[in-house]
């Protein structure tokens, strides 16, 4: 019923120099041996936007709809009994993954954006200390997806509490220097991203949580680029809430976690309301379960949590340890070659210190576009545009860039191949 | 047939005629409700010093729910308060052992039947309703004593 | 790229008496292959709380893993384009399926849930003509599914707004005698589901929307157990929104549907805020895009839209007309032989006229929990307990129910297999 | 290889030295984005009678984006508001045509050098940005005819 990985063999004693055996790893994942184009191999450097999926993660998914598949609680048939399981032990999963505390602290829902949306909910509909109202303050950074931007502005505008948030130093990181100003005794929240999407930029949590700390405010982590890059032990955080994403780290789409502090689950009142959210329900009124299902109505994302939960054993059987070695690597490697390639200007850190698996640039004053579009054309995937965060751009002057990404089955031989693209494309356009 | 393991003759006996049903004196009242499947019981619990004078209960629900609260009132009905929760605690480990354990006769007695039931993760809860109760309403007697009477 | 379904023939001009070959069906479901405990082969007859997936689905959301998988929008890579076609693809798919006037009308959500908590939202977020304030009145019925009941009480909390419903009568059926004081000039949604879940009722839809049309009150429909089971025509049936859940009609988990009239898409404000749903965000403001991306925030639920459409194709091949008549033949024969069973009283319409495939019943004072467990035990897999629908429990002054429910792939073989185990049962507790 | 079908000489040409660039006085303006790649346009109607007398632009955006907007100019400055409609629905066909169409070279000229932009759906916005911008500012310029000096 549980299907045990077989992920790529790690090198014994692997060092950060040799960390894992990416070919081993390639050979799980059925897409990247198609072959695009003019017999051109893919080369997938778009796992920021959302990662592949190994074949144990499809194979587990396969097998609850072929032997299992049922809905969830209330069932008293076997396959009700064994959806039940297999979905709650996708919960306890997650849990050991980032360090839970209890499992209970553990909400799917569909998406960060999901899980985002329900926190800022959660605080708008809140009773006191929590609620965030006209005297409040939210702070957040200008290097938030817009995931973590729009929610923040909704509730701003709905409540008429005041938005303000961290601005961004010329190399790509926060200006925590006005800290004491941006979060006050009036902050309720502070929320941010831990691995910019965007930048790359790995933010110095612990200045910003002793500071909400100090002042009483909740915080809320942004993980979706971390979770699925780094070990991520939401205790050592010392987060309120922890939101990421299932599709980015292995695991099909339609899943997100939430991540919050029991404490907190148990007093703040529910976003959606419906089936399996409720205690007991009449015409008048209803009374609510206990966290998690509180805030997880209607039928929830049974494959797609199952799907999650293979996704962990797959990353956890390689080591988060290790994947973040690789990745070191490989952005250290990255960073140096594309410093070779004229007119290309990194935005965002450009050295490997304390960045993300992510690399956004421009080329001179080529449309990101049009980079996107010839190196396409040579089979290597990356994304163009504001990368939903548009602030970002507004903030360095350009209207868009090229962002290669990498992740544990991502090689040099490919970062080789995207150098040797973008002369390509300088040829092409110059 | 498997479900043999779970409808043990002595829970269906028990089903069949309950014993100590109905809604007594008490000194704590509470009621507990199984969302998953709508089994409800009111239990009160009557104390005498440090004794478990009476566990008078009115409830609906299935065979297993019913079953349980009987064997609870025949099990703790004149035990001392620290040995009946003793009881309580093992009845909760039994139910949490999926299928693990057969359970300690001597403490257990007929509770001991429940052991198949463990199997099932659905119905823990039908055969936990009315214990849980009953812890509930003791710690609610213990921390008040305000003496109640019937409504 | 496309899959082409196979589904089991359909006996040509096949009458309602052998609507469908349900044997070759029944080989495209791998689950329905499985052998319980004691070598008893599975009977499914909960369907109504999830179906199963055929293999063509299934195919469908792996080919697209295994080839196409990338972010939607945005990218230009082929991948991402691929993907984006595929799911926008299945958008179009949803959008013939219910005789959508334009795609731009349909939303996906993660379950039927998400779709109404997503219109009971946006109604209290609104600006006049549509807003719910203390004014207002909302009306909704006493058979409704919990997910269409709290998401109402939530609204009438937060605004005010009185919340009122039809109630039932006796043999299972919406009372409309007093429609004209139920629905007023205050009233500004009537939300009623089509189909009940718990008492198979087939609601009269005319009537209803008739009358709010004349109060200038919004209709919404929750069609959750009629989208599997018949044709959907959102034009016919005149409502503003109606929503279901991909689950149920053969598709994966983790997706729903909102169909909602275009003008109002447009007045109305969105729900969750983030990516993709955004026109250009700058830190202190945003517009939205035009609907149907303004309601779908982060990265959407992209295989499963397109297992949703490849679960379209398959019910299309077939024909909603030829599965509607299959199973009003199956409901015919379950409701007759159910009344042989001494003891047993079905809760809902004794007969097959306007009756969806759910049955639910009690049988003497034995609990429907005894009753789920002993046919478990015979490979018979029933849903027990108030089904998400606890007033109506509470109407007809019950704990629970046992019930039985049909899709295209039951048979009345079935039907015997279930009133066999009932006897035994019986025999069981008696 | 398969790019040169959708970067035609052309194209890269207009790209390079785009045709009618910046902002001169107009009748209306209008501010295009597409949100998909943040590309921009800023454009200005000159309506002389029923002559469309200028079409000025400042922009920002692809190379796909930015020679449309210079073919754009080429080819409507001068013409008949109808003509200049006609040609509009032409390359608006051309565009939705996902590769099936050639295009009417007679009406449109340098334009069809996008047919092949039309096989990629993520482009067609920016080949269409600047062109429904013109259609935009046109309607207001007819609709109100309020002379607009440049800002
Ligand atoms: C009538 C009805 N409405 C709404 C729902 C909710 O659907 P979901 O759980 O997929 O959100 C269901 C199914 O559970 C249902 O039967
Ligand atoms: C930093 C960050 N936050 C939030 C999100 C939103 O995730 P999703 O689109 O899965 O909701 C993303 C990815 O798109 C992201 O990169």
């Amino acid at each position: 019923m549980i299907h045990t990985p077989r992920p790529g063999l790690v090198v014994p004693g692997g060092a950060a120099a040799s960390a894992l055996d990416t070919d081993a790893i390639r050979k799980d994942f059925p897409i990247l041996q198609r072959v695009l184009h003019d017999g051109k191999p893919l080369v997938y450097l778009d796992s920021a936007a959302t990662s592949q999926k190994p074949r144990q993660v499809l194979d587990a998914v396969n097998a609850y709809y072929e032997q299992h598949n049922a809905n969830v609680h209330r069932g008293v048939h076997t396959l009700a009994e064994e959806a039940t399981a297999l979905y709650e032990g996708a919960r306890d999963k997650v849990a050991s993954f980032v360090n839970a505390p209890s499992r209970d602290e553990v909400i799917f829902t569909k998406n960060a954006s999901e899980s985002l949306n329900l926190v800022a909910n959660m605080l708008g509909w809140a009773d006191e200390p929590y609620r965030v109202d006209a005297d409040s303050e939210i702070v957040i950074t200008e290097m938030e997806h817009h995931s973590n931007i729009v929610p923040w502005q909704l509730l701003s505008q709905r409540t008429g509490a005041k938005l303000k948030w961290f601005g961004l130093t010329d190399d790509g990181r926060l200006d925590l220097s006005n800290i004491d100003e941006i979060i006050t005794e009036k902050t309720k929240v502070v929320s941010f991203v831990l691995v910019s999407n965007i930048l790359g930029t790995i933010n110095p949590v612990e200045a910003i949580v002793r500071r909400a700390q100090d002042v009483g405010a909740l915080v809320v982590i942004d993980a979706s680029q971390a979770a699925p890059h780094m070990p991520l032990d939401v205790q050592a955080l010392e987060a309120d809430f922890v939101a990421f994403t299932g599709h980015k780290m292995l695991a099909p789409t339609g899943i997100g976690v939430l991540w919050g502090r029991q404490e907190l689950l148990e007093d703040l009142p529910p976003f959606l309301g419906g089936g399996e959210m409720i205690e007991t329900v009449s015409m008048s009124s209803s009374t609510y379960a206990p966290a998690p299902h509180k805030f997880e109505a209607g039928t929830p994302p049974i494959s797609q949590a199952i799907g999650l939960g293979a996704a962990i054993d797959y990353l956890s059987a390689i080591g988060m340890e290790n994947i973040a070695a690789h990745e070191k690597e490989i952005v250290e490697y990255a960073v140096r070659r594309l410093q070779e390639v004229p007119d290309l200007k990194i935005i965002g850190p450009d050295t490997a210190e304390d960045r993300g698996a992510a690399i956004s640039f421009t080329l001179g004053d080529i449309h990101p576009h049009d980079v996107g579009q010839v190196l396409d054309e040579q089979g290597i995937a990356v994304r163009v545009g504001h990368h939903c965060a548009r602030p970002v751009c507004l903030r360095y002057g350009i209207p868009a860039t090229t962002r290669a990404s990498f992740y544990l089955y991502s090689t040099e031989a490919e970062v080789d191949a995207l150098i040797d693209g973008l002369h390509t494309v300088r040829a092409f356009f110059g | 047939m498997k479900m043999d393991s779970m409808y043990q003759e002595i829970i269906l006996d028990h089903y069949k005629h309950p014993h100590g049903k109905g809604l007594r004196d008490g000194d704590a009242e509470v009621h507990h409700v199984n969302p998953t499947c709508g089994d409800e019981i009111t239990l009160r619990v009557r104390l005498d010093g440090s004794t478990v004078a009476d566990i008078s209960y009115d409830s609906q629900g299935c065979s297993i729910s019913q079953a349980s609260a009987s064997v609870l009132n025949d099990l703790l009905v004149g035990k001392q308060i620290g040995e009946a929760q003793q009881v309580q605690e093992a009845f909760l480990e039994l139910m949490q052992s999926k299928g693990q354990s057969e359970g300690d006769e001597e403490l257990l007695e007929d509770a001991i039947a429940f052991a198949g039931v463990s199997k099932y993760p659905a119905r823990v809860k039908c055969a936990l309703l009315s214990w849980m109760a009953w812890k509930d309403a003791t710690a609610q007697a213990l921390a008040e004593t305000p003496v109640r009477e019937s409504a």
